[in-house]
Order: structure tokens, then C-alpha cells, then sequence
């Protein structure tokens, strides 16, 4: 068949759980449970895909072909299902398989599962493992971690611009407050006297400045606007626009450490397919694995000049707490983001537009989704 | 135990071996198949020097599993003389604080002693302050 | 835009390397050589996306996020990158993810990718590893293998239908034969003594019956037609028919364990997207891990009757030798099909068509296209 | 070491336990959210009997990692008196040959010894001929 350009993908359910550490659950529980919700809140169409966004399974669950695991465990046998993984941008890569899905025609219902289980292990081997979205061969076999990635960012940022780490206090304590009112939030709220006792753990970040690893599922029913039609729904959510843009893996090969190529390209092109720019976006879900990965997230995606991406921005970012008040369940992260970002706009006035943005890796891939009510 | 991979990253990590790229000129690290710089094909083996710069570094305390003997330790984004940047740890920094641009040369170190994967012993390239 | 049904994907460009034991070789250069390959091979178009199939790197090559990896080191840095996962399915995923991609007009030039690298580790922990794709909660965690899988299949197979392994031999003996004519072969050859003198690993299968993990990589370059035909492409291939189904993982979860429901769907709904039926199908390339495996494919894929799919299938399957003659290269297998059966049907007379079928996990996810020239 | 995961599934491990459809009365193991017999919502907990006969069973001498001490071993597919079918060793079957049909019963043994993972020993179900 001929899909029409105006046939849009829409999202018409979705299904979350709050991030925690959800010890008494497994993987493939976490997943079929949104699952199950989103379809639920779809009221029930005939899937025919479920795209799953997943890091970490097969080392920290020793679980591979999750697509067969949790389609079954969820009802949907015979259905189409891979996983997708792209590290941090795992959930919205799942997301964007979902929507070209529905718009090439070959699949009519799909789902996108971001699900992610990080306590399977201690906390030691689970901060081992989220080294693998690093380059084995050059950078985690060298002692590098997630975190001194980040810590290496902000050392650079804070030495280029001459800036005082104390720049990183307004945007996380903000994160934290945010995630006061985000009921699939681990955190609520963070003061002054807290954050400046905190440890630092990687010159020049410390405990808070990065996002704690959890645990955490959520799902959405993407179909086509003539499907959503077809079926009954009132409001569907539109995807106006959908990108995914890479990097280089490695800090060590990048041109410039402190413009992020991967976010500035994503942003654009899913800007140029909705047919909108930056000033018609109405509030952004952005970044932050770590603090600084927020404020270069910021500044690549042109929201702020370059050297103030840590000033507060000139529309409403991050909301929902981001990453960092959410806690981040990384594969599953992108995918919260979307679900949070599509309830919303189901509850706003006509007319938003929303810029969702996940990244993988320390600015190595960024997908990017404009949503519209 | 990973000894094919280790075997076959030796020369790389005991002498900071890149390639030459033979149509720019660029000097290009880690060794790969495409030039980073006009996208051309590269495969002229070249030999670093050694010498460089700090680019940017932080210290760790919490080490990743395999490193915990070397804890706490400093890792740091080096900038080699040729021009390409490399992931390295710094050793041999006393107490002089390490500072982004401080001169750094390159030194074969132990790198990882995999207690968990039957007691391999890994060495490599780290890079201390250069003495003046 | 609005793609019609009729600018259906192409195959323009592959690029592929004999399956081996590549000691001297890292996951991202052998990825990167056969992309490039198929891109000289495509008369270098300019790329939009990189689909990987992979299944094994996070836990062998301790690396995920092998889009942004290998699209770097291949030259292709900003374009669109993320892994396939579905087991063995995982390289016809990435063939899967790039048809519907192009399809959907949101990608015009995609490249699917299938790469594995299993001599990063020696063999039995690559074993070890291969369990992966299994229920690790239910079945890994109990001592179960893949070859355990197969085993049990097959030990009912013969209960069930009253047979003797003696069934197995012509078929593998055929497997590797075909395989002396594949350059891409790791085996070339085997005769009944040393067949019948092969040591007993899981009865009732022996060391032959069982394909060996190796390492390998396979790309191809796909467009839409009217892609092809603007970038002057003189005889692209069609991709005809695509589908992906599942099944339960679990070999205890499934109510007939020698009716391969995946399979028998994935055939179906790919022939009904190409309008053709088996008996327009001219040869097939069926995927056998295990000797069971192509067995229940021949089966329930409709080719041989439920109990006679170790005898001479109506049609040639596997002329490349399989699997099994070919070394198995998990992730990558599928990709191994599906570009030396592009190449082949380069080389024949128009008008033919070939059905490529890979299967992830034991018959847990089957993914089937449908190639013409 | 893997507690969070031992812990949650050791109720399943050493006794069995899963779930009984409220709908169709379909008996369910491993326990699940959605019966796969009638497709609706199952959670009423149900102990199996432990009583099964082999479906299918092999013997491995290469044992993955974790297993090399049983070494080598018989696994099977139990058939459970109630309906599922069950992955589990077998043990204690002496010099009796394994037979498809042969009666099996559930007992608690040593499955595995994580001697990479700091020496955690890991019991759950295996099933032994039932004595006549
Ligand atoms: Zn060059
Ligand atoms: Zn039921």
C-alpha cells in the first residue's frame, strides 16, 4: 500500500512503572508489564511488532533475544520482535523502529518497550558493565568508567570557559525539584546543604552530578494516524519528527570534545521533518546521564550559546526531573522520556510541540522525536 | 582470559603504534581503516613519539572492576605532539596536581591484573609528567 | 513523500568475508571492512543509516553501541547506527530494519550489516556465551546449552517418528559438501568415515551435527527501486517479501515442540507480501545451527512433510552449505544468506526467486525474505 | 554473584511453585502474567506436585561454565502431572538407561558452584526416577 506523508505516526497508548530498584522483578517481568499496560491503554488492537530497547540484559540478565522472551511472556506470540541497542539511546531507538515501522505500511500495530534491569548484581559490577557502551579496546580497558568520561568533559568545559565547577549547582538541584512532582521518579528534591556535602567522586563531578542506575520499563503503542482513525481513538499524540544521528564512539576521536556532532545533527533533522524550528517548540526533555552532558546537550542543540549551556534556559527543559531526578535506567531512559513527554501533552491545550532527545554513550548517538498534540 | 585480543593490541599499547594516513599526512590513533580527516583509505604504520600534553583528566577512587588494585588513580585525555588525542591513565605524578596542558611522556605500565579472569597480568601505555 | 508499493527495497551493494577463526581481526574491523566493501561495491552512495546485526559483542567483545563504533571507523560519521538483536536472527533483523527503513521513505540509503566475533575468548567460554539466547532464569541457569537444545529436539524427533540418527547423516554430509563450492565456507567437504567416527557431544548429535562458532561479517546496500534507478544501478536485486515472527523462547513454553510455529508464520506472511506461493520458489537457503533445526525448518516452513524433513527436500536448499558447512557466525549467519544469495541470483536468469530464512534462538524467532532478479 | 536474582526465584527453585489460571484452569510453570492457554491474567499461586516423566532428555560431558562439577550430566524436558514441561537435570539415575516416558520426581539439589563468582553454591529442582 501507499502510505501518504500526512499519515503520520502516532502514539494512541503507553504503559510505565516508576524508576526504583526493583529487586522482586525480573527483566522480562518489568517489560511485559508496560507492556501489557500500553496495550491496555490502547484498548487492546491486534499488535503485529514489539520493538524492545535494552543495553545491558545480556551481561548484567545474561539474556539475549529479549523479543521472543517478553512477547511471550506478554501474550503476543507470533508477533515480530527484535531488540534494539544503541546504549543510552536504546528506548528511543525502539521508538523510532516502531514508528518507520508503521510508516513503511509493512507493520500496522507496533510497540516500543524501553526495559532495563540493573539489579540483577551489586552496584560495583553494575557500574562495571555500563562501561561497555565506552570503546573496549581504547577506552574502558584503559580504567575509564561513565562517569570519568563525564568528569573528563566537564574538566575540559569548566578549563575552556574558566568556569568554577559551581556552575553544575543550579542545574542539578533543579533536576532534583523537578522530579518532586514526576510520579516514575526515584528522587524528590534535593537542597543546597546536600548537594555541597556531597562526595566527589570524579574531579570535577560529584555523587549527584551524575544520574544513579535503576531499574525501569515503559512501552507506547505507535500506529499510523489512519489506523488510530480506524480504530476509534480520540487524541492520538503525533510524531512530527524522528532522527538519529552518530558520533564517534571515543572522546579521544572527536574533533572538538565540547561540541556534541551527534546532538546538533539529530535536532536538525528532526526540526527539518517536522517542519518546524526551534522557536515553535513549546518545552524540551533533553539529556542528562550527567550534568554536563545536559549543558553540552544544551548548547549543541542550539538552546544555548556555546559556554552557557549551564544558565537557565529560554523555555521549560526537563520538567519530569530528566535523568538525573528520575534515576536512569538506561536503555529504558529514552523511552520514559517519551511516555512521560506524550501524557503530558494529552493533558495540554491543542497545539504543543515537545523535543525529546535521548543519547547514547557520552554524546556518540542521539535520537531525537518532536511529539504534537 | 582474552589472549587473542590482547595479542593482537600489544604493538599498539607497548609502543603507541598509529598509522600515517598516505594522503593528508594526518597522523591518526587508535589505527583504523578510514582517515578521520579526508575519509581516505589509511594504512601507513607510523610511531608515536610519545610525548604530549594533557588534554583534559579526572581521579577515580571507585574503580571499575580489574583496576581496583591501581585505585585511586587518575586517567586523563592526552594530546599527543603528532596531533591525535588518546585515553590513558597517568602514573608517576607524585604530588605535583596534575593540570590540563602539563607536558606528559608515555611509559609501559601494568595496566589491569584480571584477578577474576585466572590471574592475567596486562601491561600498556600510561603517561607520566615529563621531569624538567 | 508517499512511497507506492510497486518502489519496493533493492539490494544494490554487498560486501562479505570468508567465515573464520579471525584471531588477528576486532569486531569493529571486521565490521567495518565489509561495509565498505559494500559500498564500493553500491558505486558509493551516500549513506543515511547503519543497521548491525549482532548478537554476542556486549558479553565477547565487552561492546554495545557497535552503531556508533563501527560507523565511525567505517567513514560514515552522523549518519543513523544501532544494533539488531534477535540471536541468530539477528544479521536478516538488520536486513529487515534497512528494507523497512528505505521503505518508509524516512531513509533513502541503508545498510543492513551482519558481524560476530567469537575468538575474543576461547572456546569454551564463547560456548558459555552462546547460552546467552536461551531463558537464562529457566533454562541456562539449569545447565541447558544450545547443543542441549538441539539435542533434545532431535532425541524427541526420532522418539516421536520412530527414527535412528542415521537420519542426520545425508543431511549433514550434504551441508558440507555444498559448502566446497562456497568461498565463503569454512568446511569444504566430509565424507561417511569420518562423519560416522565423529565424537558423540550431546546424544544423539555429534561434533557434526552441530554448526561451529566462528567469526564472520556480511553487509549489503539497499535502496528503494526508484532509488537504484536514479543512482543508474543497472540490475538491482528485489526484495520481494519480509517477515519477522516469534515464538516462546523457551523450549518448555511451547505447545509442540517439533511444530516450529515462527517459521511456519515467517514463511507464510513473507510469501503472502510477495504475492508467490513455495511452488513459485526456486531455491532456499534455511538455516541449520543444528541438523533438527533444518530439519523442523524444512518441516514447518511446508517444504517436507511433518517426519520426513531429513529426507531430499523437492527443491535445492542450502546450496551454500549452510550453517553448517559455512561455519556459524550466529549474529552474522544471516546475513551470509542473504548477500551470497543476492550474488547468486546476480548471476542467473531473470526471473527467479529465492526464499532466505534465518532463525534466532531454537526456533524463537524466525525471519524470512523473499529475494527476485 | 547474583543474589537479587537467587533470592527472587528460589520460592520457583526449591519448590515448584507457579501459578493455576483463573479462567481456564490451565496449571502454569514457569509462573507468568498471562496464561498461555486462554491468554487472560493468571496469579493464583499453584505448587506442583513434582511428579512428571521425561519428554526428552540428552547427556552432556562439555559443561558450560559453573556446571563442569556435575559433569557430565543428563537434562531433560519433564512433563509435570499437571500439564507443563519442566528444564531440569536429572540425578540419581545410576547405570538405569534414561528413557522417554520414564516416571521422574522433583527433588532439591546442588545446581551450581560459582567458583568465578566468589564460591555462591545455587540449589534448585532436578528430578530423579521414581523408585518402584
Ligand atoms: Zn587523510
Ligand atoms: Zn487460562
Amino acid at each position: 500500500m501507499a502510505i501518504t506523508a500526512s499519515d503520520e505516526p502516532v502514539v494512541i497508548g503507553t504503559g510505565i512503572v516508576p524508576v526504583r530498584e526493583a529487586w522482586e522483578t525480573s527483566l522480562r517481568d518489568l517489560g511485559s508489564h508496560v507492556v501489557r499496560a500500553a496495550l491496555k491503554d490502547a484498548s487492546n488492537p491486534k499488535v503485529d511488532a514489539l520493538y524492545v530497547g535494552n543495553a545491558y540484559g545480556n551481561v548484567l540478565s545474561h539474556q539475549a533475544n529479549l523479543g521472543a522472551l517478553i512477547s511471550e511472556h506478554s501474550g503476543l506470540c507470533g508477533v515480530e520482535s527484535h531488540t534494539v541497542e544503541a546504549a543510552g539511546a536504546s528506548g528511543a531507538g525502539a521508538f523510532r523502529a516502531a514508528c518507520i515501522a508503521v510508516q513503511s505500511g509493512w507493520v500496522d500495530v507496533a510497540i516500543a518497550l524501553g526495559v532495563e534491569k540493573f539489579t540483577e548484581v551489586p552496584g560495583s559490577e553494575a557500574e562495571s558493565a555500563a562501561a561497555l557502551t565506552l570503546n573496549y579496546e581504547y577506552e574502558s580497558s584503559q580504567g575509564m568508567t561513565l562517569q570519568a568520561q563525564a568528569a573528563l568533559l566537564a574538566q575540559r568545559y569548566l578549563a575552556h570557559w574558566n568556569l568554577s565547577r559551581d556552575i553544575f549547582e543550579g542545574v542539578v538541584i533543579a533536576a532534583y525539584n523537578h522530579a518532586a512532582d514526576n510520579p516514575n521518579a526515584m528522587f524528590h528534591g534535593m537542597d543546597e546543604k546536600r548537594y555541597r556535602n556531597q562526595p566527589i567522586i570524579a574531579d570535577p563531578l560529584g555523587l549527584y552530578d551524575t544520574a544513579f542506575l535503576a531499574d525501569g520499563a515503559a512501552a507506547a503503542v505507535i500506529v499510523r494516524k489512519s489506523t488510530a482513525q480506524a480504530l476509534g481513538v480520540a487524541s492520538p499524540i503525533f510524531v512530527r519528527g524522528s532522527a538519529n544521528a552518530v558520533a564517534p564512539l571515543s572522546l579521544h576521536d572527536r574533533h572538538d570534545l565540547l561540541s556534541w556532532d551527534a546532538v546538533r545533527k539529530s535536532t536538525l533533522a528532526a526540526l527539518h521533518k517536522a517542519h518546524l524550528s526551534l522557536a515553535d517548540i513549546d518545552w524540551l526533555e533533553l539529556w542528562d546521564a550527567s550534568v554536563i552532558e545536559l549543558v553540552l546537550s544544551l548548547e549543541s542543540g542550539g538552546l544555548l550559546e556555546a559556554g552557557k549551556g549551564w544558565q537557565s534556559p529560554p523555555k521549560p527543559v526537563n520538567q519530569s526531573g530528566g535523568c538525573l531526578g528520575r534515576g536512569n535506567p538506561v536503555g529504558a531512559s529514552g523511552m520514559y522520556q517519551l511516555v512521560e513527554s506524550v501524557n503530558r501533552l494529552q493533558n495540554e491545550d491543542a497545539g504543543r510541540n515537545a523535543l525529546i532527545q535521548a543519547v547514547g554513550g557520552c554524546g556518540a548517538t542521539a535520537i531525537t522525536h518532536i511529539l504534537s498534540n | 582470559m582474552e589472549t587473542p585480543r590482547h595479542w593482537r593490541l600489544k604493538k599498539q599499547r607497548y609502543a603507541l603504534v598509529g598509522e600515517e594516513c598516505p594522503h593528508c599526512k594526518a597522523k591518526i590513533f587508535p589505527p583504523r581503516d578510514v582517515c578521520p580527516e579526508c575519509g581516505l583509505e589509511a594504512k601507513t604504520v607510523y610511531h608515536f613519539s610519545g610525548k604530549g600534553e594533557v588534554y583534559s583528566y579526572t581521579s577515580l577512587t571507585d574503580a571499575p572492576a580489574g583496576f581496583q588494585a591501581s585505585a585511586p588513580y587518575a586517567i586523563a585525555l592526552v594530546k599527543l605532539e603528532e596531533g591525535p588525542i588518546v585515553t590513558a591513565q597517568l602514573t608517576d605524578i607524585g604530588n605535583e596536581p596534575v593540570k590540563i596542558g602539563m607536558p606528559v611522556e608515555m611509559v609501559t605500565r601494568k595496566l589491569r591484573d584480571d584477578g577474576d579472569e585466572r590471574g592475567m597480568i596486562i601491561y600498556g601505555y600510561k603517561f607520566r609528567p615529563v621531569l624538567s
